[in-house]
């Protein structure tokens, strides 16, 4: 992986963007890039410089916005990160490009809100069916309360 | 020919944790497969952020119960990059040696899964019986025997004399022929061969699409490998086999991991013929410096990837986990397509589910 | 005469063949590989009768692990429903005991005995093969 | 006295009573030795005495939806057709009845339980049941015809369809098993299957089916059923005792049950060994192995004892 070379394509196909690379400690570097750009970078990498593996998509809540980190890896680590509004939040997927990236995106997507245009399925991956409690990832989340503990009597099921 | 179809989970044998896939199939064929997950959500990720990061330790552990060490390891590993500690060389090869233990005792017990699942329980029996060495190992350097509560922030909590040492080189001369026995079994073994050859067949490219690691990957001929193409640790020093086959099918990957389990062994003899002196941990402040951090490493699976990110408070402010069986669940739906009814249960425990894992 | 003893071997029999259930609600797998570990050779609880069933219908005791989450609460009520009388709960580890270090979490509910009745707690994270020996052995012996 | 001695040989040796006894101590020696097997102790020898009063003094519950009165009547049927089927099999030469031809009836009285098994998952609702049902019918076609054939052997060799007449052939001349080795071989795989035991335990694999067409069924019929298949496992036996290795005789003047007795054993250890030794085939497989093996094999062998004996 050539960071160097990555970071020129990337300035050549957005003349517009004033692109830096950051480093991030255990041989990680960091690209910062506006959401609706992600999807043409990740096109890039794959089909320029053969970049097929992501490793995860990191979301979190950074209070006034959200932030996307894409976790690549081929012998080192790229990670492009890109930030979203906190109101309906929404990013083109990947999945067409990167099908791996379907869970990731899934989890994002219910952990935190975040709508990924495309994606052809974003149902709940990991929380409960009659789940109503909102994104257990942002700040402003409460856990929801429990409903009491069901009542199988012993002596009435024996 | 009418479609049935068949709820596998949550509660069912051939899983240990509760994973609920729905099987629609014509005949003997399975044509189509769902997936739930969530049984086992327990909203690890945000209970790590109302924890400092000492507790935190505690609760990593407890992402998977098979392989705990590598999760405590590559959290440790990330707060101690965050906090630029130096962590003694002594401490690193012992959570080195601890790290190599466990994926021998992961690869065992996941055959052990593997067999009992296709109705050969003298092989389950006898991996689970082997496996226990790999345990007492473990066993006599933490006092646990599945979760070791090894790992501190800047070092491990354990330390060996030279009279353990030689305990531990014999119990792996020990190890290493019972590998090597079952090895032997499962190659000549007609009937395992006949039920696992050509089943769950992964191609390279498939690997890729989904981004497939670990075992599943190097025996579907993808040559990766965290320990070699991006040393954490002290795996640099190291010398060892990555292990690969080119056959892609359920046979493979117990191929490829019975072999990572003999690397294993010996990467635990050089590790203990080179053990440094010193101490086994420094201290480390309660307090994390503001910063971010992407801490890699192999578990006996495959790739484990943390993002820390601090606030310079004692309690991360995010921490994401991501661990190798959510991308190997991907990849089942494409294995499962076309199968007879009875190889499900092959397909499923060839690619070494780890739900609580996945979950979280 | 005759009732009586009839009585006395089917409490015989019950202490002596006790088929378990094992339903993970939540765990982290460090209990559940504990829990298997007991059907292989070093502790293998056959010659205590103890054979692991697949099939709700045919246990007597139901092993549980770990936390109770909401997604399998309604599974673990409906698996308890289905198993036929006397049956026992056992709750296996601290978390299924009361939680552990998972309580507090957003799909958490807590221990077993939030949901079902509990007969024996066997607490430990995890707990060790022996100490489930143990609990199943005091089980059996509370047996009338 | 005749009488009496009839009815002691209908209800006592070698009737029920003893097929009681036969079948909960071959299902203990048989667990044994698998235990043994793979490093493990295994259960003591009263357990299965154990579970069997344990589950007649469980409670007894149906899913919703089954047929209550067939659910009843099965393992009642399949049970009744193992003991007459153990009526007709001398045990060290004493049946409790035969006739010229109770070959027949007994192998048609052995196959009934798998047909009961078959409709038993098929009456109780669950989608694990039907399947388990489903897939023990097209076991059944795999294993039976040679099986049907391989026994066939010994009749054929002996020129009688009468079990205890076979074994007194035999004891004139010598076992079926040195003439016909083969046979023996397909009647054991035959039983593998007839038994449902691993490595061909295709209808009931826990990992796929759960416990296949006794999945829903649970209390006294449950037992019921592991009785009935202990006894299969019994009378089976007994069977290939008596048509390939002679029965009771061992030409010294060793007491014949002893001998009868040792001879079950090494078989019912022949079973347990095939039961640790492989993995469980897939049901495309066995049905392979039945039609394209096993029956041209059998096929083979009946024409070599007609060539044989003609």
């Amino acid at each position: 992986m050539n960071n160097d070379a990555i970071l020129q394509s990337f300035r050549d196909a957005f003349p517009d963007l004033d692109l830096e690379i950051t480093s991030l400690p255990v041989d990680e570097h960091v690209i910062a890039l506006p959401a609706d750009r992600v999807h043409a970078a990740v096109a890039i990498l794959v089909e320029q410089f053969g970049i097929y593996h992501l490793s995860t998509i990191t979301g979190q809540d950074r209070d006034e916005n959200l932030e996307l980190f894409y976790h690549f890896w081929q012998g080192h680590g790229l990670t492009l990160r890109t930030s979203l509004p906190y109101d309906a939040p929404v990013i083109p997927t990947v999945t067409d490009l990167i099908p791996g990236a379907t869970f990731y995106e899934r989890e994002v997507c219910e952990m935190l809100d975040v709508t990924f245009e495309g994606h052809a399925n974003l149902e709940p991956l990991f929380l409960p069916d009659n789940w109503e409690g909102g994104a257990p990832l942002r700040k402003d989340f409460v856990v929801p309360p429990v409903e009491g503990g069901l009542d199988v009597d012993k002596e009435a099921a024996a | 020919m009418t479609k049935v179809t068949i709820p596998i989970g949550p509660q069912h044998p051939l899983l240990k944790e509760p994973l609920s896939f729905l099987v629609t199939v014509e005949g003997e064929r399975v044509v189509d497969s769902k997936m739930r997950l969530g049984y086992v959500h327990r909203g690890i990720e945000r209970l790590c952020q109302q924890r400092t990061y000492v507790q935190n330790v505690h609760l990593m552990e407890r992402v998977c119960g098979i392989c705990s060490h590598v999760h405590t390891t590559t959290y440790c590993q990330g707060v101690e990059a965050l906090l630029g500690l130096e962590v003694p060389e002594r401490g690193l090869y012992l959570r080195t040696l601890l790290c190599e233990l466990e994926r021998i005792h992961s690869h065992l017990l996941w055959l052990g899964v593997l067999a009992k699942n296709m109705g050969f329980d003298t092989i389950f029996m006898y991996a689970w019986r082997y496996r226990e060495i790999a345990l007492d190992i473990m066993e006599s350097l933490s006092g646990g025997r599945v979760s070791h509560a090894v790992n501190i922030i800047g070092g491990v909590r354990i330390d060996m004399d030279a009279a353990q040492v030689e305990a531990v080189l014999g119990q792996l001369d020990e190890l290493d022929t019972h590998i090597t026995t079952l090895l032997g079994v499962i190659e000549h073994e007609k009937t395992f061969r006949v039920r696992t050859q050509n089943v769950g067949l992964l191609s390279p490219e498939q690997v890729r699409r989904y981004c497939v690691v670990g075992p599943v990957a190097r025996a579907s001929d993808v040559d990766v490998d965290l320990r070699r193409d991006a040393p954490y640790s002290i795996y640099d020093r190291l010398d060892f086999k990555v292990i690969t086959h080119a056959d892609g099918d359920v046979w493979a990957r117990t191929v490829v991991r019975l072999l990572e389990c003999v690397e294993s062994t010996k990467l635990c003899r050089q590790i203990l013929a080179s053990l440094p002196d010193g101490p086994t941990s420094t201290r480390a402040p309660r307090k994390v410096p503001a910063g971010e951090v992407v801490s890699r490493s192999e578990a006996p699976r495959g790739e484990v990837i943390y993002y820390i990110r601090s606030n310079g408070k004692d309690k991360p402010a995010r921490v994401k986990v991501r661990t190798p069986t959510l991308p190997s669940l991907l990849a089942l739906y494409d294995q499962l397509r076309d199968v007879n009814v009875a190889d499900i249960s092959v397909v499923l425990s060839g690619v070494d589910l780890c739900i609580a894992c996945a979950d979280r | 005469m005759f009732e009586q003893m009839t009585h006395r071997a089917i409490r015989w029999a019950r202490r002596k063949s006790p088929w378990i259930l094992h339903f993970n609600s939540g765990s982290c797998n460090g209990c559940d590989i504990e829990l298997v570990d007991l059907l292989t050779p070093r502790y293998d609880v056959e010659r205590l009768g103890i054979i692991n069933e697949a099939s709700p219908r045919h246990a007597d005791i139901l092993l549980c692990t770990g936390p109770v989450t909401r997604q399998s609460r309604d599974r673990l009520v409906r698996i308890y429903e289905q198993m036929p009388a006397p049956k026992w709960v056992v709750s296996l580890g601290s978390c299924s005991c009361s939680g552990g270090v998972f309580q507090g979490g957003h799909n958490v509910l807590g221990g077993i005995d939030k949901v079902l009745p509990v007969d024996l707690y066997i607490p430990g994270c995890p707990c060790r093969p022996e100490a489930m020996i143990d609990g199943l052995v005091q089980l059996l012996e509370m047996i009338k | 006295m005749t009488l009496i001695s009839e009815l002691f040989a209908l209800l006592i040796f070698p009737g029920f009573v003893f097929l009681f006894v036969a079948a909960l101590t071959f299902e203990w020696i048989d667990r044994r030795v698998i235990a043994r097997l793979q490093g493990r102790v295994g259960p003591a020898w009263y357990q299965p005495l154990a579970d069997f009063i344990k589950l007649m003094a469980k409670e007894d519950v149906l899913p919703s939806g089954a047929n209550k009165v067939a659910a009843a009547a099965l393992p009642m049927v399949a049970l009744a057709a193992v003991m007459t089927a153990g009526l007709y099999v001398p045990v060290a030469g004493r049946a409790a009845s035969y006739f010229e031809g109770d070959l027949i009836v007994v192998l048609f009285l052995l196959s009934l339980p798998s047909l009961a098994y078959f409709l038993a998952g098929w009456i109780s609702v669950g989608v694990y049941s039907v399947i388990g049902g489903n897939r023990s019918l097209l076991q059944y076609f795999s294993y039976e015809v040679p099986f049907l054939m391989a026994l066939t052997g010994p009749a054929i060799f002996s020129g009688t369809w009468s079990i205890t007449d076979i074994v007194l052939r035999q004891s004139q001349t010598t076992w079926t098993l040195f003439v016909q080795p083969l046979g023996f071989l397909l009647a054991l795989v035959g039983l593998i299957g007839k038994l449902k035991r691993d490595p061909l335990d295709i209808p009931k694999a826990k990992s796929e089916v759960i416990a296949g067409p006794l999945t829903e069924f649970s209390g006294r019929k449950l037992a019921l059923w592991h009785l009935t298949m202990d006894m299969q496992t019994v009378v089976g036996i007994f069977l290939l005792v008596n048509t390939f290795l002679g029965g009771y005789s061992f030409g010294a003047a060793l007491p014949s049950v002893f001998v009868f007795a040792i001879k079950a054993l090494l078989v019912l250890l022949a079973l347990s060994a095939a039961s640790v030794l492989y993995a469980r085939l897939r049901i495309d497989q066995l049905a392979n192995l039945g039609w394209r093996i096993l029956v041209p094999l059998a096929l083979v062998q009946i024409a070599f004892v007609i060539w044989a004996g003609g």
